[in-house]
C-alpha cells in the first residue's frame, strides 16, 4: 500500500488529527499527525488487516528549537509496506502517549527518547532514564544542552 | 526408553567426536607469532602511529581541520620577506610558512587516516610503528615540529617586527600602494 | 610380593620414618601440582594451537614456580562482612583433606605411607572434606557468587559419591578386600589381570569386559564431578558464577584452593589406578616390575588419567546443574547398580 | 533430557526467600558492560531488569557535530565487531540523500567486506556462545580464522578492527591485488572450521541440552519486540533486509535466508538462534564467492566521492541487514555540512529489550546461554 | 605484605642477599601476572584476539581471572563512562596489593575520540585510578598491547620492595601524576 493510499484512509477514520502527508524526495514521505490522537491511529494501524503494521521499526526525537518531533518508523512484515508518522510537541510541555501497550519495541525507545530529550510519554509503566545514570540532570541530546562541570566529583569536560 | 539408551547414547558418541578433533589438533601446527621475536608483516599501509616530515608540511591546517577528534595541534607562523633563512620545502618551493608547533596526541588519535588523505604534500603519513606506548600521558603527546624554541621566538620576532612595519606601511597607504603587495611574497 | 613400608626396613618403625612417611608425599605433591599446573597450560595451550608459557624459563617450564613466588607476595584480603574464622579455616580444610587422601594410597609395592585395610573407604571419608571446604568458603565469603557456588558443589558432591561408592564397592568385592595394597595385589601379573579387563581369571571371563570397562567410565565420570572438573565444573562456571567458591580469596589461600584440586585430581586418578589399571603393577607382567618400577608405573598411570581430565577439560562444555543430577541419579546410578550386581554374580560364579 | 519438567514446576506456590543477584556490569559473560539485575529463586530466575547505559558515548551528539564524512570513524565504534556493516548503512544514506551513484566497482567491494565482516562478527558470536556454555577450545578455533579475516582487512584498509574504509561515494582505498585469491582462500578455510565447530560443539549432546529448549522466542513475540536478524529468524519468521529490501546489489546474488527450524528442541530457543548463524556463515561465503567471481577489475573507486558533503535539505531512514539485525540511520539534513540530527536504531538494543521476556523461568545458567545467544554488542546498545 | 615490611632494610643501598631476593620476588611478580579483564568497547575484542592462538597472551605467563581479588593487573580496554567509573573505583580497591593497571587504547588514555564531545564520558581513567602503563591506539594492535605488557613487567622488574623509602617516593610520584 502506497502512503497517499494509507494518508487517505487515516484521514477518512480520524479527520483532523491527521494533518498532512508531505512528499518531498528525496526525503522519505511522512503523515504529520495530532498528539492526542496517536494512540488510536496507532492502534488502528496495527489491529485493521488492510494495514496490518505489526513491526515498529525506530522510535526517534528531534529537537527542533522550538518544538520537539517524535518519529515514528511503522513497517509491515506481511504487506511489506511502511509508514512515518510524525508527532511535533512544544518543548515546554512535551507531552505524547505512549504505544508502549501496542508495540513492545516501543518501551525501551520511548525510555531512550526520554532520557535523551526529555519527550514524556504518557501512560508509560517505567518512564525512567535508559542509558543515563538515573541521577543525571538535563537532556543531552537537546540543542541547547550544556555539558556538566562535574558528576559523583569526577570532572566531566576534558 | 528407547530414548534414554539413545540420549545416553549420543552424550558418550558425541563427547568421543570432540576428544578425537581436540586430540587432533594437540600435535597440528601451532599457529602463535611469537612477538617480540618474531612477527607478522604488517602492510605498508597500516594505519598505526602517524609521522609528519617536517620538510615537506606545508602548514596549511587541512589535517587539523578534517580530524574528527581534533588531536593535532598545528601553529604557524608566516615567513617573512626579510628573513634571511629563505626556507625551501622538501620539494624545492619556497616555504610560505613555518609550522613552530605541530603536536599529535595519540592518546586522543583514533587513527581513522583521514588527515593523510587530505594532505596535499604528503608530509603526514601513518607509519607501522605501533610500539610506544608509554609510562605517562605526556609521553603520548609528540611534537613533530623541527624547530627549536629560539627559533620559534627569533621567527615570532621577525615577523611581529615585519607586520608592525606593514601596519606603519599601510597607515601611509595612500601615499605609497605598492609597497604592500611586495610585502605579500 | 609383599607390602611394607621401606621407610620402616631402613630406620625402623620410629617416629622418624612416619615423619618421613608423611612428609614423602608431600613433597611428590608439590612437584605433582607444580607439573600439573604446567602440563595444564601447556596442553591446553597445544589442544587450542598455541603455545603456552613460553617465556618464563626455557619453554615456560618455570611458570608454576613463578605463579607460586608471585602468590606468596599478593595481599591477603577478607572481606569486611566476611566470617573472618571460617573463611580462614576453608582453605586449609580443602587442602587437608586433599592432603590426607595421599596417606594410603600406595605409590610402590615398597611404599604406602599408611598402610590400613581400609584405604579405600579411608580415600572416601576424607575425600568429603572437599565438601566441606567449599561450603564453609562460599558461605563465609559472604558473596553471593561464592554461595550459589558452594550450594551447588555440595549437591553435586554428595549425589556423585554414591555412583562413586558404588563403583569402588564392586571393585573391592572383585579383589575381595578395601586395602589398597591387597587390591593392586589381586591384578598381578600382565595388562588383562585388571580390573578394567575383568581382573585375573581364565579367557571365558571375556563377557565381563563391556562391563568393567563401563564400570571405569563410570568412575572417571564420578571423578571429573567430584573434582569439580569440566564438564562438571558448574561451582566455580567462570562465565555464571565469575569464580565459584573462591570468588572472595586472593593469595596463599587461593593457592591452596588451587593446590588442593590439583591433589585431589590426582587422588581420583590413583583411586582409578589401582581399582582399574592395576595400581603399581607393570603392565607386562614380570617384566619392568620391582619396587622402584611400581613408583614408575603407578605415577605414569595415574598421570595419563590426570591427562585424560585436562584433556576433556579443554573439549566440552559445561553442563547445567539439573543435567548434572539427572547424569548422576538416572544414569549414572542404574548402570553402576546393573555393573555391581552382574559382576557381584560374575564373583559368586567363578 | 527432561529439562522442561524441572523447570515446568509451579514455584508460585512454593513459598521460599528470592535473591536478588547483580550480574555486572563486570561479569565474564555479560559481552561488556551490561548490568543484570537478576531475581533467583533457588537457581531459578524469575525477574530479569537489564540497566544498560554504561557504554554511552554519546554518538548521537558527537554525529550532530562533527562533519559527514568525520561521522564514520564514530559510526564504526558503534557496533565495533561488524563495522563495515555499519559504515554501509550510513554512507548509503547519505549518498541516497545527496543522490549519487556509485560505481560497480565499489558496490561489489562494500559486499564482499561487508560479508566477510559479517562471518567475522558471527564467528565472534558463536565463539562467547560457545564460551557462555562453557567451551573454550572453539572459541579459539574461531578466533584463529577471524584472524586470517582480519588480515584481509588490515591490507585493504589498514585497520583490522574498526576500518573507516567506506566513504561517502566510494571507498578510501582501491583493494589490494592479490584481493580475489586471499578472498577465495579464506571461504575455503572458514568452511572447513565451520564444519569442525558443528562437530565439537554444534552437535555435541552437552552443548544441544544446554541450549535446545531454553530462552524459548515465539515469532509473534519476536515481531512484536521488532526483534530483528538471526534473533527474529531463529524464530522461523523468513525476514532478511538483503532479499526482502534488497540493497545495494543484494539482488545479484543467489542465496537462502536460513531460518529455526527446531532441529532439537522447540523452534526460536537458543540453540536455533545460534544454528542461524552458523548457516548464515554458509550463506556469506556462497555471496562472496559470487561476488569474487562477478566484481570488475577496472575502475575507480573513488570517482564519485564529492568534493564538499552537503546533502540537501530533507531526512531519510534507511535500513541495512547488519550481522544482528536490522540497523538504520535516520538523518535528518538542514542542508549545512553537519548532519541535524543522526539517530541510529540500533538491533542489538531492541534485541536486548526481549531478554526478561524470554528467560524467566530458566536457570540462571540457562540466562547466561540465553543472553549469549542473542548477541548483543554493547557498544551499539548504548551507542 | 607484612612479612616484607618487616625485612625493609634501614640501609639505603641494601645487601647483596637482599637485592637477589628482591630480583627473584619481582622475577615471580612479573612473569606470572594474572590479569582481570575489563573489557569495555572495541579495545577488549582486539583484547580476546591477543588471547587467541595468533598472539597468545598466555605465553607471558598471564592467565585471565573473573575475580578482582586473584587478579595482580586490571587492564582497562575501552571507553570509561561516567555511570561506569564509581565501578572501576571499587574493583579497583578490591583488587590485592601488589597492583598494576594498564589502560589501553586512547578512550582509556583520555576519552579517546570521545574527549570533546562526550559528555557521558570520562576522560581518561587516571583520573580515577592510577595508571601504570598507558597503551596507544584506537584500538591498538595485539601487539602493541603485548608491548605495553612488556613494559609493566619491565617496570615491575625494576620495582623496589624492600627500600622501604624509596617504595614510598615512587607511590608518592605515581600519585603526583
Amino acid at each position: 500500500m502506497e502512503i497517499t493510499e494509507i494518508y487517505n484512509k487515516l484521514k477518512d477514520k480520524f479527520g483532523d488529527s491527521v494533518k498532512d502527508l508531505i512528499i518531498s524526495p528525496p526525503s522519505d514521505a511522512f503523515i504529520a499527525i495530532a498528539s492526542d490522537k496517536l494512540f488510536d491511529i496507532c492502534l488502528e494501524l496495527r489491529d485493521n488487516p488492510e494495514f496490518d503494521f505489526d513491526y515498529l521499526m525506530c522510535i526517534s526525537a528531534v529537537d527542533f528549537s522550538e518544538n520537539l518531533e517524535v518519529v515514528y518508523h511503522i513497517y509491515s512484515m506481511n504487506k511489506k509496506h511502511k509508514v512515518i508518522l510524525k508527532v511535533s510537541v512544544p518543548k515546554e510541555n512535551p507531552v505524547v502517549p505512549s504505544i508502549e501497550r501496542i508495540w513492545r519495541s516501543a518501551d525501551w525507545h520511548e525510555r531512550e527518547a526520554y532520557d535523551l530529550l526529555g519527550v514524556v510519554f504518557e501512560g508509560h509503566h517505567n518512564l525512567i532514564r535508559i542509558l543515563l545514570p538515573y541521577d543525571w540532570e538535563g537532556h543531552p541530546l537537546r540543542k541547547d544542552y550544556k555539558e556538566p562541570e562535574t558528576y559523583h566529583g569526577m570532572k566531566v569536560p576534558y | 526408553m528407547i530414548d534414554y539408551f539413545k540420549s545416553v547414547w549420543a552424550w558418550f558418541h558425541t563427547i568421543l567426536i570432540g576428544m578425537k578433533i581436540t586430540f587432533t589438533h594437540l600435535f597440528s601446527k601451532k599457529v602463535t607469532i611469537q612477538y617480540p621475536n618474531e612477527r607478522y608483516p604488517i602492510p605498508h599501509n597500516a594505519k598505526n602511529r602517524l609521522q609528519l616530515y617536517p620538510d615537506l608540511c606545508n602548514g596549511c591546517m587541512q589535517c587539523a581541520r578534517v580530524c574528527p577528534v581534533q588531536c593535532i595541534d598545528v601553529e604557524t607562523i608566516r615567513v617573512v620577506p626579510t628573513d634571511p633563512d629563505k626556507p625551501v620545502m622538501g620539494d624545492g618551493t619556497q616555504r610560505k610558512l613555518w609550522v613552530s608547533v605541530y603536536d599529535i596526541d595519540f592518546a586522543k588519535c583514533c587513527f581513522c587516516g583521514l588527515c593523510t588523505t587530505v594532505c596535499p604534500t604528503e608530509a603526514i603519513k601513518h607509519t607501522t610503528d605501533f610500539e610506544y606506548s608509554s609510562y605517562t600521558r605526556e609521553g603520548l603527546i609528540y611534537h613533530f615540529s623541527a624547530m627549536s624554541s629560539e627559533q620559534v621566538e627569533q621567527k615570532k620576532k621577525l615577523f611581529e617586527e615585519w607586520s608592525a612595519k606593514e601596519k606603519a606601511a599601510k597607515a601611509g597607504k595612500v601615499a605609497e600602494p605598492s609597497s604592500v603587495e611586495k610585502g605579500e611574497n | 610380593m609383599e607390602t611394607f613400608n621401606f621407610l620402616d626396613k631402613i630406620i625402623g618403625e620410629s617416629i622418624l620414618s612416619a615423619v618421613l612417611s608423611a612428609l614423602l608425599p608431600l613433597i611428590f605433591l608439590i612437584v605433582y601440582a607444580l607439573i600439573a599446573i604446567l602440563g595444564e597450560l601447556k596442553i591446553s595451550a597445544w589442544i587450542q594451537e598455541r603455545l603456552g608459557p613460553m617465556r618464563t624459563g626455557p619453554y615456560g617450564i618455570l611458570q608454576p614456580i613463578a605463579e607460586v613466588v608471585k602468590l606468596l607476595q599478593k595481599e591477603d584480603i577478607v572481606p569486611t562482612n566476611a566470617n573472618r574464622l571460617l573463611f580462614n579455616l576453608a582453605p586449609f580444610v580443602m587442602f587437608t583433606g586433599a592432603f590426607a587422601g595421599f596417606a594410603v594410597i600406595p605409590f610402590s609395592p615398597a611404599f604406602a605411607p599408611a598402610h590400613i585395610n581400609l584405604g579405600l573407604y579411608y580415600i572416601f571419608a576424607v575425600g568429603a572434606f572437599a565438601v566441606i571446604g567449599i561450603v564453609m568458603g562460599g558461605w563465609a565469603s559472604n558473596n553471593k557468587y561464592s554461595l550459589l557456588g558452594a550450594m551447588r558443589s555440595a549437591s553435586q558432591m554428595i549425589s556423585y559419591e554414591i555412583p562413586g561408592a558404588l563403583v569402588v564397592l564392586t571393585a573391592a568385592v572383585l579383589a575381595n578386600s578395601l586395602d589398597l595394597q591387597e587390591i593392586s595385589l589381586a591384578q598381578s601379573g600382565p595388562f588383562w589381570n585388571w580390573f578394567l579387563f575383568g581382573g585375573p581369571g581364565p579367557w571365558t571371563k571375556i563377557w565381563v569386559i563391556p562391563f568393567t570397562l563401563l564400570l571405569s567410565l563410570i568412575f572417571m565420570i564420578t571423578s571429573l564431578a567430584e573434582t569439580n572438573r569440566t564438564p562438571f565444573d558448574i561451582p566455580e562456571g567462570e562465565s555464571e558464577l565469575v569464580g565459584g567458591y573462591h570468588t572472595e580469596y586472593s593469595g596463599m589461600k587461593f593457592a591452596m584452593f588451587f593446590f588442593a584440586e590439583y591433589a585431589n585430581m590426582f587422588i581420583v586418578a590413583s583411586v582409578l589406578t589401582i581399582v582399574f589399571l592395576g595400581g603399581w603393577n607393570s603392565p607386562f607382567g614380570e617384566f619392568m616390575s620391582g619396587y622402584f618400577w611400581g613408583v614408575f608405573w603407578f605415577t605414569s598411570k595415574a598421570m595419563f588419567i590426570v591427562f585424560l581430565q585436562i584433556w576433556l577439560r579443554w573439549t566440552l562444555p559445561r553442563v547445567r546443574v539439573d543435567q548434572l543430577m539427572f547424569l548422576g541419579w538416572k544414569v549414572l546410578l542404574p548402570f553402576a547398580l546393573v555393573c555391581f550386581i552382574v559382576l557381584s554374580l560374575y564373583r559368586i560364579l567363578y | 533430557m527432561t529439562t522442561r519438567k524441572f523447570i515446568d514446576i509451579d514455584f508460585s506456590r512454593i513459598e521460599s526467600d528470592r535473591m536478588r543477584l547483580n550480574v555486572g556490569p563486570q561479569h565474564p559473560s555479560t559481552h561488556g558492560v551490561l548490568r543484570l539485575e537478576v531475581e533467583l529463586d533457588g537457581e531459578v530466575v524469575t525477574d530479569v531488569i537489564p540497566h544498560i547505559g554504561y557504554l554511552h558515548r554519546c554518538f548521537e551528539k558527537i554525529a550532530e557535530n562533527v562533519t559527514y564524512p568525520q561521522v564514520i570513524p564514530y559510526v564504526d565504534r558503534m557496533d565495533y565487531v561488524s563495522s563495515m556493516n555499519n559504515e554501509l548503512p550510513y554512507v548509503m544514506a547519505v549518498e541516497k540523500l545527496m543522490g549519487i551513484k556509485v560505481p560497480d566497482k565499489v558496490e561489489y567491494i562494500r559486499v564482499i567486506m561487508s560479508e566477510l565482516n559479517r562471518i567475522a562478527n558471527h564467528q565472534i558470536a558463536i565463539a562467547t556462545f560457545g564460551l557462555d556454555a562453557g567451551a573454550f577450545t572453539p572459541f579459539l578455533y574461531l578466533f584463529r580464522d577471524r584472524e586470517y579475516i582480519l588480515w584481509i582487512f588490515e591490507k585493504a584498509s589498514g585497520a583490522r578492527l574498526l576500518f573507516n574504509y567506506f566513504w561517502i561515494g566510494g571507498l578510501a582505498n582501491d583493494v589490494y591485488p592479490t584481493f580475489k585469491e586471499d578472498v577465495l582462500n579464506i571461504v575455503k578455510q572458514v568452511r572447513k572450521t565451520n564444519q569442525e565447530i558443528e562437530r565439537l560443539l554444534i552437535y555435541n549432546k552437552i552443548f544441544i541440552d544446554r541450549t535446545a529448549n531454553v530462552g524459548i522466542l515465539p515469532a509473534d513475540v519476536a515481531i512484536n519486540y521488532a526483534c530483528s536478524g538471526p534473533v527474529l529468524r531463529g524464530s522461523g519468521v523468513q525476514f532478511d533486509l538483503r532479499k526482502n529490501e534488497p540493497y545495494s546489489i543484494y539482488d545479484r546474488f543467489d542465496f537462502e535466508i536460513p531460518v529455526g527450524k527446531g532441529e532439537v528442541g522447540t523452534v526460536g530457543d537458543s540453540w536455533d538462534r545460534n544454528i542461524v548463524r552458523m548457516r548464515e556463515i554458509e550463506q556469506s561465503c556462497r555471496i562472496i564467492e559470487q561476488a569474487v567471481e562477478q566484481m570488475p577489475n577496472e575502475g575507480d573507486v573513488q570517482q564519485a566521492i564529492p568534493k564538499k558533503v552537503r546533502p540537501p535539505k530533507g531526512e531519510i531512514y534507511f535500513r541495512c541487514e547488519n550481522p544482528k539485525g536490522e540497523l538504520g540511520f535516520y538523518i535528518i539534513s538542514d542542508g549545512k555540512d553537519k548532519p541535524y540530527r543522526v539517530k541510529a536504531r540500533a538491533p542489538s538494543f531492541v534485541n536486548l529489550s526481549v531478554l526478561p521476556e524470554i528467560s524467566r523461568g530458566y536457570l540462571f545458567a540457562d540466562l547466561i546461554v540465553i543472553l549469549g545467544s542473542i548477541d548483543i554488542v554493547l557498544g551499539e546498545v548504548d551507542r | 605484605m607484612g612479612l616484607l615490611d618487616r625485612l625493609d632494610n634501614p640501609y639505603e643501598a641494601g645487601g647483596i642477599i637482599l637485592g637477589t631476593i628482591e630480583d627473584v620476588l619481582n622475577w615471580g611478580r612479573s612473569r606470572s601476572d594474572w590479569y582481570l579483564h575489563f573489557g569495555l568497547a572495541c579495545c577488549a575484542i582486539e583484547f580476546m584476539a591477543m588471547n587467541a592462538s595468533h598472539f597468545d597472551f598466555m605465553r607471558f605467563g598471564i592467565i585471565p581471572r573473573a575475580t578482582p581479588r586473584q587478579a595482580d593487573f586490571i587492564m582497562i580496554t575501552g571507553t570509561v563512562t561516567l555511570k561506569m567509573a564509581e565501578r572501576i573505583k571499587v574493583l579497583w580497591e578490591q583488587m590485592a596489593e601488589p597492583k598494576y593497571c594498564i589502560s589501553v587504547g586512547s578512550c582509556a588514555n583520555c576519552g579517546g575520540p570521545y574527549w570533546q564531545y562526550g559528555y557521558h564520558v570520562l576522560k581518561g581513567v587516571d583520573r580515577i585510578i592510577p595508571v601504570h602503563v598507558y597503551v596507544p591506539g584506537c584500538p591498538p594492535r595485539p601487539e602493541a598491547m603485548e608491548e605495553g605488557m612488556m613494559k609493566l613487567q619491565k617496570l615491575i622488574d625494576q620495582q623496589a620492595i624492600f627500600r622501604k623509602r624509596q617504595r614510598l617516593a615512587e607511590e608518592e610520584a605515581l600519585k603526583e601524576k
